[in-house]
């Protein structure tokens, strides 16, 4: 993952996580590329698809949310709106303290060449970006 | 990698895809080390390692890892693991079990309920806290307590009180 | 994950999830097949196998347990008694107000053709069924 | 995952988990071998990697943490110092009462013949060691 640029993720309901493919752990090959905060299949199959963010509060004039959700998004160009593939949702019992919270989801889905994979979180400010080995996003063909 | 539907054995036999026909199953405390012959009843059986058991006669290549008794969380081992069972965990002295599922098969180990100053109606066990019950003689009702009445001094002592430990109290009396 | 029947699993200890094979994001292939709530084995080998569960609560005539568990487990024909494979138990302190709790377990078994995989359940009611990609189960050959 | 020697962990800031590699659910092969608490990678490529660690508590003479962590690490011949791959943190909220919780991680990462790869923990004597499918930990070559 990356810092995040927060100027075009204000009011959207489901921001994208824009992420980092090249530097320290993160790495991209066998024609699976990263555009647009995407991963781009490059050849119909099975993929297993995996993301994990950690969420973490309080944060500077940003009140706590009930719950915390993770969203692997499927966008095709078969079909004009996106797919959920993968959710997880967690409510939030910390109160006030400074709070972590990971989020894993993975699983085997069939996906179209062109198809392209995005993480979308329900609140971008709370996803910890400070280290990569916290929240990372990636998918292997099997 | 085979693949194939399997045939019905006779009882006693399971079917071992290794050799790919009926073989005697293995006793209890032992596991399947060398498939049998074409004959069917001669599997070469092994006893299951140390810190494994099988409970049921079986064709399993290996044997099941024992549990541990978690002694951090006040558990003790009731029956050691052998070839055949599965370790047994209990509760140390002076705890009981709060089980975390119908089966009790998770359970953390809760500290017993003293019943400070009342009598015991139905002592701890490995299955249920204590039961208290009324307080003890020469001890008084006060809240969810019950107080010696040495203890009592005349300017605190209610009505129940005074009806347990006399009327002037505590002092002198019901030592 | 589909609706689930409650009829057989009433004082079940831990009743066996049911899953949709068939409609939406669920498929079954390479003749990993399933049938009466199990994913049927149909070659030996190592197979990745996962499932994630998201229970929520608290729901009505229904008191909220102190911890929820999903197991995967599985049934083999050398073997009389089921063997657990994987095992998530999470402890609940969120208090009266609406709850969500994924519980992802995924991991390598070495499995037999026939073996049967199935996922259990504390409390079957609490399980989110409502979206496909909340509650999921699947394996895959390596 | 085994029975702690807790041993050679006091005082060590992130301890290293000891692992059962062949009695039970557990196994190696294919040259993925295991040796002093770590995985040894037998040929470079890209491996899925993967632990839960199920921490619970409270246990005795133990004052419960804010929060539970678990790190797989990488130490490898070509850097002196460990690489953090995945980490997951999680801060408790239970009060006093007995807890659980499940971490799960797992992604793809690049190897090295040689390197190693090990589990570890911010409290090894939280760490549920009690059964085989509660805490474990593998990888595989893609």
């Amino acid at each position: 993952v990356k810092k995040q640029d927060l100027t075009n993720t204000v009011g959207s309901h489901m921001p994208i996580l824009q992420w980092e493919d090249k530097r320290g752990l993160a790495f991209t090959k066998n024609n699976l590329s990263y555009s647009s905060n995407s991963l781009v299949i490059p050849v119909s199959g099975d993929y297993y698809v995996y993301a994990q963010v950690t969420f973490r509060g309080p944060i500077e004039n940003h009140s706590n949310p009930n719950s915390v959700t993770e969203i692997i998004t499927k966008v095709t160009d078969s079909y004009p709106e996106p797919t959920q593939l993968l959710t997880g949702t967690k409510t939030l019992s910390e109160n006030g303290k400074n709070w972590f919270q990971p989020i894993y989801l993975g699983a085997v889905v069939s996906l179209e060449v062109g198809d392209r994979l995005m993480v979308n979180v329900s609140d971008i400010k709370l996803v910890d970006y400070i280290k990569e080995c916290t929240t990372f996003f990636g998918a292997f063909l099997l | 990698q085979r693949h194939i539907t399997k045939p019905r054995c006779p009882l006693g036999m399971n079917w071992v895809e290794a050799v790919r026909r009926c073989c005697t199953r293995c006793p209890a405390g032992m596991f399947l080390h060398t498939p049998c012959s074409s004959h069917g009843n001669d599997s070469g059986c092994k006893s299951c390692p140390a810190g494994t058991f099988l409970t049921q006669p079986n064709t399993l290549t290996k044997c099941q890892a024992c549990y541990e008794c978690d002694h951090q969380t006040f558990q003790s081992v009731l029956t050691n693991c052998s070839a055949t069972s599965n370790v047994v965990c209990g509760c140390e002295p002076g705890r009981f079990r709060q089980c975390h599922n119908s089966a009790c098969s998770d359970f953390s180990c809760q500290q017993c309920e003293p019943c400070a100053g009342r009598l015991v109606q139905r002592p701890c066990s490995e299955e249920q806290d204590t039961v208290c019950g009324d307080c003890k003689p020469n001890f008084y009702a006060e809240g969810r307590e019950c107080r010696p009445c040495h203890t009592s001094i005349p300017e605190t002592c209610g009505k129940e009180c005074q009806r347990v430990c006399g009327v002037s109290g505590g002092q002198g009396s019901g030592l």
